[in-house]
């Protein structure tokens, strides 16, 4: 049989990864083993709050990857509608699945301080009740991309889905703090990600270090998700060539 | 009166024309010919702004049809293979909504004109939904040229219709060409397209492959022709 | 100015059709009589405390039944590709939002007005804090919720299961107005000295109204893309 | 303590699972080159 596919010219033939992404995993694993140096050792305990403020740290940098994840979404559907280009939408697509892992992360760990802290295991606090309704805007969203046809169609709907949804996300947290702070006798006082006593220059350090490494995590899962989706694409059109050649 | 460059559209992965270049004069009766999938009726459809070209331009009266969107669809009647009405509503209520949505004057007498002309007087106050195939492409032809288009694009108009519907739709058209206007016609009836077109269009895999103009409505060199190009080659 | 006539007639279109079968709207009053049933069931209505449950009630019943109604709105214009009937029509995609919005919120307003008598009926509900403020509240909580649930039914009718995918698209969206209109309608039906908690929630719904209606104005040219 | 403790593990459960979900589907795209190679033979 005589081959249409140039197999070993294509990049994607091995899974190779590139430099870059090899030099950025490595960066994110030390930047992560720093972050916990810093947090478990460095930063000083919590007077008040012992080892349980600790978890402040990740509650609160995996609240803003989820957030830059879906602010990127945004910013890459309004690019996606006005140039139709296809990578965009890829980029996008992985980027609300990963803000979808950090919003779950969020709202586990979210409980978890709740229950320590206030004894009950979910609060309507504001900022972890966004998060629940924000992990269910980016799972509809992710079911939008799931829907059946072509990916032109897909993306297109998925784009006007990605912008509206995040457009919503300030008006939600209000109504949510509105809700909150003038129905319920404030007993919960700020939310889990602001402490109560004052904030030691150390915890800020290691607060920025934590924030630093998901940030770098983000985009090592951006890259690869992206990277892999690319890859997928490649072979489903080399399956439609090889159908193509069998069947006529 | 009809001008594309470079039309491209891609659905998916999957590239359906590639590179059409058309230039159709006011007034004349073009019949595009081809096998299936070619994408015929895509071409039509892009013409009827219905679906964006991935890229190239269409211009309708020497205007670009994104930017004078509004007015370049008044020019156009369309009819596809769906009849494109409310099953609910009755002809005329049918008539008098689009009618309206194309701004036409004086609705409803115009409305009535039309039903009269394609032979459905009787069923002025029927639902659509209880027509027959025949009779609801009759309605579906005057719903396409209530605002008396100057363009008209038709999918496939012949197709699942008795001897009686082809004669009225086939009057209509000629009617319409009468006055000058222009008429694209997407069809696998060589028999009709000869008759009716004074010019056909062959695509084949997204792309023209022939274009040549008919005299005499002489059937035999559009078989001659379309089985050298389709066939021939394979 | 056409934008506007062409609008109107979309919904007229859409209310008349409506007339002559009465599917969607009878549907979803009987939904909505169903909705009431099953929360005196779930609230003993003899108890003087479900009065509490009066505001989350309607907004229960406007929600579900809503969702009905949208859910219908873009796929009954497939059956004979009516939808590229109005795309190949001289209309901006803008008049197609307005005139689905309109005919989708006379509807709902019409399922209210039968619906929500016949909750106080049933719940022997009497007295009530602002009659005026309470429609204004219905008012603008449905608009809000119309004006999202119409654009979101145009996507969601571009893929098989539709009716699967709008409520999930379509609720967490509408939270900010379904958290404003149930404290609303409390406060005004139960707790009138609140009244200015009240107006500042409505004020909230109105802003959210407002930035989603443009917005869905703007974009929806972008759905409706064959 | 413990909260702590299991707040971390939560977290880094969550995030393993998505590699791994990351590495399944690197895998698949493996086999169906392989597969594609075979067929091209």
């Amino acid at each position: 049989m005589k081959t249409t596919l140039n197999l070993e010219q294509e990049p994607f033939t091995k899974l190779k990864d590139s430099l870059v992404h090899r030099v950025l995993v490595w960066a994110t694993i030390i930047s992560i083993l720093t972050s916990f140096y810093l947090i478990f050792i460095y930063a000083p305990l919590e007077t008040t709050m012992r080892e349980v403020q600790k978890i402040f740290y990740i509650h609160v940098s995996s609240a803003w990857v989820a957030f830059l994840a879906f602010f990127v979404v945004f910013v890459l559907s309004i690019m996606y509608l006005v140039t139709r280009k296809r990578i965009y939408d890829i980029y996008a697509g992985i980027s609300a699945e990963i803000g979808v892992v950090f919003t779950t992360i969020v709202m586990t760990t979210g409980p978890i301080w709740a229950r320590s802290s206030w004894n009950t295991w979910w609060a309507w606090e504001p900022r972890l009740t966004t998060s629940l309704i924000l992990w269910f805007i980016y799972l509809a969203y992710i079911m939008i991309r799931q829907m059946d046809g072509a990916w032109d169609k897909k993306a297109r709907l998925s784009a006007v889905f990605g912008i509206i949804g995040f457009i919503d996300v300030p008006i939600v947290f209000m109504a949510i703090r509105w809700w909150q702070s003038k129905f319920h006798p404030i007993v919960f006082g700020d939310g889990p990600s602001q402490k109560g006593g004052g904030v030691e220059p150390e915890m800020l350090v290691a607060l920025i270090t934590m924030t630093i490494s998901f940030t770098l995590l983000y985009v090592v899962l951006l890259q690869k998700g992206v990277y892999l989706e690319k890859a997928k694409i490649t072979v489903e059109n080399w399956k439609e060539k090889l159908r193509e050649k069998l069947v006529g | 009166m009809i001008q594309t460059k470079q039309l491209i559209k891609r659905v998916g992965d999957k590239v359906i024309l590639r590179g059409v270049n058309l230039s159709i004069k006011e007034g004349q009766t073009v019949a595009i010919l081809g096998p299936n999938g070619a994408g015929k009726s895509t071409i039509l459809k892009v013409i009827a702004t219905l679906i964006k070209p991935s890229s190239g331009e269409v211009l309708i009266n020497n205007k670009e049809i994104k930017k004078h969107a509004l007015e370049v669809k008044s020019l156009i009647g369309y009819l596809p293979h769906a009849s494109l009405l409310y099953d609910h509503f009755t002809p005329l209520e049918n008539l008098i909504l689009f009618g309206k949505l194309y701004g036409v004057k004086d609705v409803e007498k115009r409305a009535k004109e039309l039903i009269e002309k394609v032979g459905l007087s009787f069923f002025l106050h029927e639902p659509v939904k209880s027509f027959s195939r025949g009779m609801i492409q009759r309605v579906a032809i005057a719903r396409a040229i209530v605002h008396e288009p100057r363009i008209i694009l038709l999918d496939e108009p012949h197709t699942g219709l008795d001897q009686q519907a082809i004669v009225i739709l086939n009057k209509v058209i000629l009617e319409m060409k009468a006055q000058g206007t222009t008429t694209v016609m997407v069809t696998h009836d060589f028999k009709q397209a000869a008759e009716i077109c004074d010019r056909i269009i062959i695509v084949k895999n997204g792309k023209i492959v022939d274009d040549f103009m008919l005299e005499n409505n002489n059937l035999d060199l559009v078989f001659d022709k379309y089985a050298l190009l389709t066939e021939g080659v394979v | 100015m056409s934008i506007f006539t062409n609008a109107l007639s979309i919904a007229w279109k859409d209310l008349y059709s409506e007339w002559k079968t009465r599917q969607v709207l009878t549907t979803m009053i009987i939904f909505a009589g169903l909705v009431i049933v099953v929360c005196s069931f779930a609230f003993d209505p003899t108890n003087n405390t479900t009065k509490a449950v009066i505001p989350g009630a309607i907004w229960i019943i406007i929600v579900f039944s809503g969702i009905l109604g949208l859910n219908r709105s873009f796929v009954s214009e497939q059956k004979n590709d009516n939808m590229h009937a109005l795309l190949t029509a001289p209309l901006d995609a803008a008049s197609i939002y307005l005139g689905k919005f309109l005919a989708n919120f006379i509807m709902l307003l019409i399922v209210e007005i039968v619906a929500i008598p016949f909750l106080f009926l049933l719940f022997d509900f009497r007295e009530m804090g602002s009659f005026p403020y309470f429609i204004l509240v219905l008012f603008i909580g449905s608009f809000g919720f119309v004006a999202i649930g119409t654009f979101l039914a145009a996507l969601a009718a571009n893929s098989r299961s539709s009716e699967m995918l709008l409520p999930i698209m379509l609720f967490p969206l509408v939270s900010p107005i379904l958290i404003g209109a149930v404290q609303a309608t409390k406060i005004i039906l139960t707790n009138i000295d609140k009244l200015p908690n009240a107006i500042s929630w409505i004020q909230l719904i109105g802003g959210y109204n407002v930035i989603f209606f443009v917005l869905c104005v703007l974009l929806f040219e972008y759905v409706l893309e064959v | 303590m413990a909260y702590m403790l299991g707040a971390y593990s939560v977290a880094w459960v969550i995030i393993f699972v998505y590699l791994l979900t990351i590495g399944k589907r690197q895998t698949k795209i493996v086999k169906e080159i392989e597969f594609i190679k075979e067929m091209e033979k």
